[in-house]
């Protein structure tokens, strides 16, 4: 659906970060977590199960590249290689195709467990949105799932629909959130569910002079009322958190925690220590991975891959 | 007698003008958001192609499903009413008429005359529309074109289920990731989507002759594997003749007494605002 | 072109009255120590009804509706249905709109839900067992429940045998109603209600065929309002009276005076299945070219008794004064009650197949003199849902230009009103070819 | 064996055609729903064979039925009008769902069928009256079949079409005893394939492939970890493709409740009394569908117990809940039924089915819950 644009108003924004305060040489586990979505990538490499450092990417129509690619950039300052790590598994709509990893784990757990890492153990609902699906998933103390649910065969309300709108209107996805609330009064929602019909909608909004910041506000709400039909079925706990790129978006977060009564948490790393590394929502799959990575190594569950 | 038939629809604009019943030009271009802008552009490039004056044209009906944005014209006439008047001029033995346009599939019957007898349309879902290739075009990095192309060199058939576009792309990813060759995914979802055609074509009962029109008309990839289907003809230029059929219905309109398709056309504006 | 006379009904106000009491009785009974019981627009109300003391019921379907035409809180109550309670979207819609009812605990005419002392319901299609055991299972599950079947077959095939099965388990509902309330059935007011149930039935059957008139004295937009008193408490003394003593001599008046329903009736045609109540406005629309829908089968048989005569006639079903029967027992009444239930309710015939469907309704299209047919393929109802598209094949057969769409009774989320209208607006100016009437 | 039924279950046209070939006299009969006696129809020397889709998006049944209706009735009547069934003599339905009623209807028009029948099988079948209501249909089912086969049945001829269903009952319960154990000798698939086969085929050729099977089975080692203990529980269900994809991602299905699987042969016919009456006991006392499954005074359900209750012998860890799209009468039941077994400490998680099965979407979801179930080797 995406017209092919120079600028690409649909994604966000990639990031790298390395933390300075460790040196991996002297690390004694090495782990890393590949989550390969069908929009971005994204790798996290945890040192003795402290953060080291992640990466997030854009995926290309080539999943291995993706993964190879998210993970070169996340280290590639450090000098570390693939070599050095010893256990990488493999997430999201592309995990079967991450080469470095040894074994794969899917985003539903993955997410669970990197969201407990991230906001602490009091979270018991993790909402993640990917290009594809968008997951509720209720999880306890430790970030085991106890349930979960996903959208059904229609990918209206799922990230790619937002990118879609996006391109159309021709708003940087980042700046959607913003605008959305610079309106005189919430407009009425989109009511075309699906992706393809709620674009005929939008142009047509457009056509008749609706102002943007209107339109926005229009498919946000959309959005969060489906995203909300889902969370209802599932059951909506406190600690409440979003995680994927759709977190980054207050256009939506906001109006969903108006229809559903609760706040999401605020985006602040649970380890105090952490409380200056950047708190990226999207890396929630490829942590998880990587936990589950250091867990198993140091139980000694899997044998280390570790070639150097 | 000079009459014009515009056919705003969600991608194309397209132009025909008649000169004493004969094609004196026509032309195409995009859409875009400003619909009106765009129909108001091509339609005055149109007349200096064929050397006109706008006031020479005597009658303008528009049609498409942005055809009641046309200010200047006279009247406008639905979609499916253009086809059957377009068809019924080209290939007056049609009972049968497959428009697959960017967001829209529909079958209609018409009689001997043009007159439409039962029509449908392919229900809620962008499945079964131009625009369904295009995304799978993208994601399969070419062109709708090129896509076309390569199909028709596979001789694989796998099942898709062209469902939701977005779903229809994961779909096709997964297929590549799966390493299956680029032109059996491509005919995968041409037969994809002549399927969900077909299936609404069926509900009008597929009458001989059937003829298909509308954008992917030039689809080669999908006409193949539609014919599977449905033995069918393609006219010339089959995305013109939604803006042909309008045209014709301006001609009429002028033939029995323009005030007429005035009426016909606030009625029907009117009906749509009653939408 | 011809305009007739047309006015509104004298009996609206009454039929209005009779609704609104029906709603706020079942809401105040236990107040006045009288009874509750939940049930459906098919269950036998004349049983029930014959409790001694005060009793009152809630019919399922008729609420369903009641809150479609509330397109704000049928969304909130099926959301919460879908939400809470976790049932399929794809489900009736007036069953997700009582479920989400329940369990919001809410009464959407006002307070909050009020429970019943017993169900007694009835099965013929899918969901008819299943509605009422969910919404109580969602209230606690604790409300007696009881149904009884009455999915023998269609109307031509009904013997003995048929109407004995469905007897020997209504003097089980008997037993099972006195047991749980401790309260007796009277004989006298069970008698006196089936009387009742035949009148309401049959007389709704010989308004309906004074539609045949041209111009059409009713048209299916109102009729909708008239119906449902049948649907409410069809063996009440009050609602019988309605149908036999005011509705159809004000007809019967409007038919001997051309009085009309549409005053520019030039083109008549006929529905199918429930129209998406939010949108009645469609049926306006079609008034602006003429157009008045005048036969349903839906509209007529929901409650209305009719049958085929000798000639292959769609005639209204007798009633007892008609057929000069006298009930002389309990036995008998409940007996008599099957008996009508299961020969005159053409509107079951087409769940045991679909030319049951086509015959009914081409034998309507052609005693009712329609033009065309607009048939609502109604996602909401897969009960009055049945065959739509061989009816429609049917229909064009005969030479009656017929168009479907996609909608839904209850559920304004699946219908696309700029597409419908759409998909209208072409079958009445291209396939009927008319113009607006300025 | 295992082969067999499969080679039959793929080729259950080619099938059916031989086996006219070689019984001239015969008839095959497509029967739309499970509660149709085939009992009646062995005993007249006809072959039941159940109407099933294809897989195939059901484009020819779109003029016929819009898509509101259920994927598989939708399926079943495209694979008619297709003339995939053109060797059928007669068709039969036992009153069941409206979904498969509305394809047998459209069937009666629109396919061209020599006979076919409508037997009005009760729904209040947890009270007397239904039986004896039963009774009354079987009896006249019985005159119209001999009517029809121009040939009366005699009770021997009825001890024969019970003995024939009975014995494979009876056959493939003991199959299914097998999968109690830890590590299965057969697949879910396999013993599914086993059902299907079965309602595709001459019974008696069945049977003795069974009964071959049984003699092998206690030998029958399977090359692959038997993971998670699952089940499945639906309407119709014969998604090979699914069912082994979600067999190759660390999972075994142990126990099924599907028309295609358990619930179609669970329960056998008492041999004592007259044969008809003894016909119509079994149909009314057999596990139910859920258009049946409702019994007088109270809201409860009669399958549910019974659904636990396999749940609890094979051991089961999680439950799959299939729901075809449209499919009302399941879909009445899904809500509750899941929180039945979850209340009863059995974790459940619900897919949504179409004709065509987007293994790919289906897989993440399998594989979550599967971790889910197994979340134990991930945390401690």
């Amino acid at each position: 659906m995406a017209e092919e644009t120079k600028k690409e108003y649909w994604r966000w924004p990639e990031s790298i970060w390395v933390n300075p305060g460790i040196d991996w040489e002297k690390g004694t586990i090495i782990t890393a977590g590949v989550d390969v979505g069908s929009v971005s990538s994204q790798a996290v490499v945890l040192v003795d199960g402290e953060l080291y450092a992640f990466s997030n990417t854009r995926t290309g129509s080539d999943s291995p590249d993706s993964a190879r690619k998210a993970l070169s950039i996340a280290v590639d300052e450090t000098g570390l290689t693939v070599d050095n790590i010893d256990y990488c598994i493999g997430t999201g709509y592309g995990r079967v195709n991450v080469p470095m990893a040894q074994r794969t784990i899917t985003e539903i757990a993955c997410h669970a467990r990197g969201a407990n890492f991230m906001y602490g153990p009091e979270v018991r609902t993790v909402m993640d949105m990917g290009g594809q699906d968008c997951k509720a998933i209720n999880c306890d103390d430790k970030g085991k799932v106890l349930n979960f649910m996903m959208n059904d065969k229609c990918a209206a309300g799922t990230g790619r629909g937002m990118e879609v709108f996006a391109d159309l209107i021709r708003v940087p996805v980042w700046e959607i959130g913003p605008r959305s609330f610079q309106v005189k009064k919430e407009p009425p929602t989109i009511s075309s569910t699906c992706v393809v019909f709620a674009k005929s909608e939008v142009v047509g909004l457009l056509e008749k002079g609706v102002p943007e910041n209107d339109i926005m506000a229009a498919y946000c709400a959309a959005m969060a009322h489906r995203i909300m039909e889902l969370l209802n079925r599932l059951g909506v706990h406190e600690k409440f958190v979003i995680t994927g790129g759709i977190a980054k978006n207050e256009g939506v977060v906001k109006r969903l925690e108006k229809e559903l009564g609760i706040k999401t948490a605020d985006k602040i790393w649970y380890k105090h220590s952490y409380k200056d590394y950047p708190f990226d929502t999207q890396i929630a799959g490829a942590l998880g991975a990587a936990l589950f990575a250091g867990a198993m190594v140091s139980k000694g569950k899997v044998k280390s891959a570790r070639k150097k | 007698m000079i009459v014009a038939g515009i056919d705003v629809g969600g991608k194309n604009v397209h132009v025909v003008i008649l000169k004493d019943g004969a094609r004196a030009a026509q032309g195409a271009s995009a859409t875009g958001i400003q619909k009106a802008q765009a129909a108001e552009r091509l339609y005055e490039e149109t007349l200096r192609k064929a050397g006109l004056k706008r006031e020479e044209v005597g009658c303008v009906v528009a049609t498409g499903s942005a055809g009641k944005r046309v200010a200047f014209a006279d009247a406008c006439i639905a979609d499916a009413a253009a086809d059957a008047r377009g068809v019924n001029r080209l290939v007056p033995s049609a009972r049968t008429v497959i428009d697959v346009g960017a967001e829209e599939g529909r079958a209609i019957k018409i009689s001997p005359h043009g007159k439409i007898l039962d029509f449908a349309i392919n229900e809620k879902c962008a499945a079964g529309t131009g625009t369904f290739v295009e995304a799978m075009a993208i994601a399969l990095e070419m062109s709708v074109e090129e896509m076309a192309a390569i199909s028709l060199k596979s001789s694989t058939s796998i099942p898709m289920n062209a469902q939701c576009a977005v779903f229809g792309e994961s779909e096709v990813v997964s297929l590549i990731h799966q390493n299956i060759e680029k032109q059996d995914i491509a005919k995968a979802v041409h037969d994809a989507i002549a399927g969900r055609i077909a299936s609404v074509a069926r509900i009008v009962g597929l009458e001989k002759d059937i003829v298909i029109i509308g954008g992917m008309a030039k689809n080669e990839g999908f006409i193949d594997s539609l014919r599977k289907e449905i033995a069918m003809d393609i006219p010339d230029d089959p995305d013109f003749v939604g803006a042909l059929g309008a045209a014709e219905a301006a001609a009429k309109g002028l033939l029995e007494e323009k005030v007429a398709v005035k009426v016909v056309g606030q009625e029907i504006v009117e009906g749509g605002e009653a939408s | 072109m011809v305009t007739y006379k047309t006015k509104g009904l004298d009996c609206w106000k009454r039929a209005k009255e009779l609704r609104d009491r029906y709603y706020k009785d079942y809401k105040e009974s236990p107040s006045r120590g009288g009874l509750r019981w939940e049930g459906g627009a098919w269950s036998f109300d004349a049983i029930p009804q014959a409790l001694e003391g005060e009793v009152h019921g809630l019919s399922e379907e008729p609420y369903g509706a009641s809150i479609a035409h509330d397109p704000e809180l049928q969304v909130r109550y099926q959301e919460a249905a879908e939400g809470k309670w976790g049932c399929a979207r794809d489900l009736c819609s007036y069953m997700r709109a009582y479920w989400g009812s329940v369990a919001l605990n809410e009464y959407a005419f006002g307070g909050p839900w009020p429970h019943a002392d017993f169900i007694f319901q009835n099965q013929i299609c899918c969901c008819h067992s299943k509605w009422l055991q969910v919404a109580d299972e969602i209230d606690g599950g604790t409300t007696p429940y009881f149904c009884f079947d009455v999915g023998v077959g269609p109307y031509d095939k009904i013997g003995d045998r048929q109407i004995e099965y469905v007897v020997a388990q209504l003097y089980d509902g008997i037993a099972f109603i006195e047991r749980v309330t401790g309260r007796r059935i009277v004989e006298e007011k069970l008698i006196q209600n089936v009387y009742n149930t035949y009148r309401s039935n049959c007389y709704w059957a010989k308004t309906c065929e004074l539609n045949q008139a041209i111009p059409a004295p009713l048209d299916e937009k109102t009729m909708f309002s008239l119906y449902v008193l049948g649907t409410l408490e069809k063996s009440s003394q009050a609602i019988a009276d309605f149908y036999e003593k005011e509705l159809y001599p004000e007809i019967k008046d409007r038919v001997a005076n051309k009085i009309a329903a549409v005053a520019n009736e030039q083109c008549r045609v006929l529905g199918d299945s429930q129209p998406p109540w939010g949108f009645l406005r469609i049926y306006r629309y079609l008034e602006q070219y003429g157009i008045v829908s005048v036969a349903n089968l839906y509209t007529f048989s929901l409650i209305g008794w009719m049958k085929v005569d000798n000639n292959g006639l769609l005639v209204p079903y007798p009633t007892l004064e008609e057929q000069g029967i006298t009930i002389k027992d309990r036995d008998h009444a409940l007996r008599l009650l099957v008996e009508g239930e299961l020969k005159g309710k053409l509107m079951w015939a087409p769940f045991y197949g679909a030319t049951y469907k086509n015959d009914l309704v081409t034998k309507i299209a052609k005693q009712w003199r329609c033009d065309a047919a607009i048939i609502h393929l109604n996602r909401g109802c897969e009960g009055t849902a049945q065959h739509q598209m061989q009816l429609k094949i049917a229909l064009q057969e005969m030479g009656i230009p017929a168009m479907t769409f996609e909608g839904n009774m209850a559920d304004e989320r699946e219908f696309d009103e700029g597409r419908v209208m759409r998909l209208i607006e072409l079958f009445v100016t291209e396939t009927l070819g008319l113009k607006k009437i300025a | 064996m295992i082969e067999e039924f499969k080679q039959w279950y793929d080729d259950r046209h080619g099938y059916a055609k031989e086996w006219k070939k070689n019984n001239l006299d015969g008839k095959v009969v497509g029967y739309f729903c499970t509660y149709v006696p085939e009992e009646i129809l062995y005993a007249a020397n006809c072959l039941p064979v159940r109407i099933i889709g294809g897989h195939e998006p059901p484009a020819r049944a779109t003029p016929h039925m819009f898509d509101m209706w259920c994927p598989f009735s939708r399926d079943c009547l495209s694979q008619g009008l297709a003339g995939n069934y053109d060797y059928l003599d007669g068709i039969m339905i036992a009153q069941s769902c409206l979904h498969v009623r509305q394809a047998f209807g459209a069937w009666q028009l629109q396919v061209p069928t020599p006979w076919s029948y409508y037997v009005c099988m009760p729904n209040a079948v947890t009270t007397s009256h239904a039986k004896k209501f039963l009774f009354g249909e079987l009896a006249e089912l019985k005159m119209a079949v001999e009517a029809w086969v121009g040939k009366k049945m005699t009770d021997a001829d009825l001890d024969r079409g019970i003995d024939i269903m009975n014995t494979s009952r009876r056959l493939m319960k003991k199959v299914y005893e097998f999968r109690k154990e830890d590590n299965p000798p057969l697949t879910g698939t396999e013993a599914m394939t086993m059902v299907w086969a079965s309602q595709l085929m001459d019974k008696r050729e069945h049977n003795v492939v069974v009964e071959e099977l049984l003699r092998d089975l206690p030998h029958r080692q399977l090359d692959r970890e038997p993971g998670i203990r699952l089940m499945i529980v639906g309407s119709e269900n014969d998604d090979r493709p699914f069912m082994e994809m979600v067999e190759s991602i660390g999972a075994t299905f142990v126990i099924d409740d599907h028309c295609t699987g358990s619930r179609y042969f669970w329960d056998e016919i008492a041999t004592t009394g007259d044969r008809l009456q003894a016909i119509a006991d079994r149909y009314c006392d057999r596990v139910p569908c859920p258009t049946k499954d409702f019994q007088q005074e109270t809201w409860e359900r009669k399958r549910f117990p019974h659904i636990l209750t396999l749940a609890k012998e094979y051991r089961v860890q999680g439950v799959i809940l299939v729901q075809q799209k449209f499919c009302d009468p399941h879909e009445c039941d899904i809500p509750s039924l899941k929180r039945y077994l979850e209340g009863n400490g059995i974790p459940c998680y619900v897919l949504e089915f179409e004709v065509t099965v987007p293994v790919g979407q289906f897989r993440i979801r399998i594989e979550a819950f599967i971790e889910q179930l197994r979340a134990d080797e991930l945390f401690d």
